[in-house]
């Protein structure tokens, strides 16, 4: 059972609140501070990449992301509703950068998670892609 | 926190002191001012990162998009960092092998290779 | 449509991750920064209200926060599932005093609330109690 | 911010500096510390809220709590506190009437009312 759970509307000023969320509830978990940056920014793609992929599908639904801490781990899973199909490849950015365009790409975030979080696992299908990382709790202080 | 930008020129350098969180929501105004400035005929763009606290992957797109920009015009966009956590971002994804980054604004006003 | 909601175990630390977000959240809608510091005092205390009768009925379902803005007014709602009878009265505290303890008494909190905020409504009933806050935006900054 | 509590003795007085946040979350914190006192004979309290930063019911509770105890004692629980918005609470609630209020902890060691 999730811990803490935030919903919002795509919209990108609340990927700001998501991340503030995540290094909060991070931190209260008991998270080391060395990856409390570390899980901020994951989120915050994750979030931002959901929400991108719901308003470039014009799918209105709430973004949920779920934080829990069980067996000395904080698990963070982030979901779209943007159906199956919404890209979740991880490009090669090095070899993208010529194409690569300010213009949205779902993948570039998820490269960005792939190379910071070592535990983290993308499933897509329907109703949309579910993101779920996890670090490892040195203490747990409360939960 | 909010994004900052303030723009100073350095011979034929244009100088962008970046402060604040480039994220999903502050990005399009870098965005805006990148195109502004390549629009007046800004082709050397430096860009000051010192000051960022927080860049996601919105952020380095928009850079990226910049630098497309500027090469379209046989220009050039350098960047000014050395944050470890912000370099970090540049090295996971890559992009330190596509963007010259200085450690001083100085270096690279006056970088030509 | 709640722009932002959060749900949290009925635990007191999750009381701070509540106030924490009403206050970014009420920011970013555009509330007068006067009001923020009543806004998260009196979310705080509604949520702490909802854990605390959540708590001593023995019921762990999760604490639901929502946060919308519509209409140039931020609205607040916190729902627990304590069903009907968790008080709801807010007793005259100054009446109270002599009989009170500082064990937790759900109507204290209540108390602040509608001392605080001029707009508010509570009903209770089955599934449990809503505490429905609601302030004035003096600008719409971003949705 | 987590809670800090600090106690001394001016004479018969024992102050209690207390600084950060008294919520839900800390509030047994200071109970515990105003049980502790009042167990080892200390019936006359001066509570230093200069630096809360925060005070829910909670926190109202808990030093209603006290000084119920140190009243069963003869004792006396004076508060120190000048911020308006922690004030404000005190004031919503009524508890302006049941608590003594000074402006500084001299003035308080030094009541008698
Ligand atoms: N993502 C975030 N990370 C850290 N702090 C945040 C975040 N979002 C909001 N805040 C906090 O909320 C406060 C209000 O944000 P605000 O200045 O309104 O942002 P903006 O100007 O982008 O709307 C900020 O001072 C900051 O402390
Ligand atoms: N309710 C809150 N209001 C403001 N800031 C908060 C709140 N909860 C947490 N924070 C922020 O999160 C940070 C981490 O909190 P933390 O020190 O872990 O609290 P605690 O010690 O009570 O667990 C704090 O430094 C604070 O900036």
């Amino acid at each position: 059972m999730p811990t803490v759970e935030l919903s919002f509307t795509p919209l990108p000023a609340h990927v700001r609140t998501a991340r503030l969320i995540a290094s909060t509830v991070g931190r209260r978990v008991g998270l080391d501070e060395s990856l409390v940056d570390e899980v901020r920014l994951a989120v915050g793609e994750a979030c931002a990449r959901a929400v991108g992929v719901q308003r470039s599908g014009g799918q209105a639904d709430d973004v949920v992301v779920a934080f829990s801490d069980d067996d000395g781990m904080f698990t963070v899973t982030v979901h779209d509703w943007a159906g199956a199909g919404s890209e979740v490849e991880m490009p090669d950015l090095v070899e993208a950068t010529e194409d690569l365009d300010e213009a949205f790409h779902p993948g570039f975030g998820l490269a960005v998670v792939s190379g910071l979080v070592d535990d983290v696992e993308v499933t897509s299908g329907e109703p949309g892609t579910v993101v779920r990382m996890r670090w490892p709790l040195s203490s747990s202080v409360s939960s | 926190m909010d994004l900052s930008l303030e723009t100073r020129t350095e011979g034929d350098r244009t100088v962008v002191v970046v402060g604040g969180e480039i994220d999903v929501y502050t990005a399009p105004k870098l965005r805006e001012q990148l195109i502004d400035l390549v629009s007046s005929g800004a082709y050397h763009l430096v860009v000051d990162m010192e000051s960022v606290d927080f860049l996601d992957s919105t952020g380095l797109g928009v850079l990226v998009g910049g630098l497309k920009r500027v090469r379209a015009h046989e220009g050039s966009l350098r960047l000014v960092c050395t944050q470890e956590r912000i370099l970090k971002i540049f090295r996971i994804t890559g992009l330190t092998k596509v963007f010259p980054i200085h450690a001083t604004v100085d270096e690279a006003v006056s970088a030509t290779d």
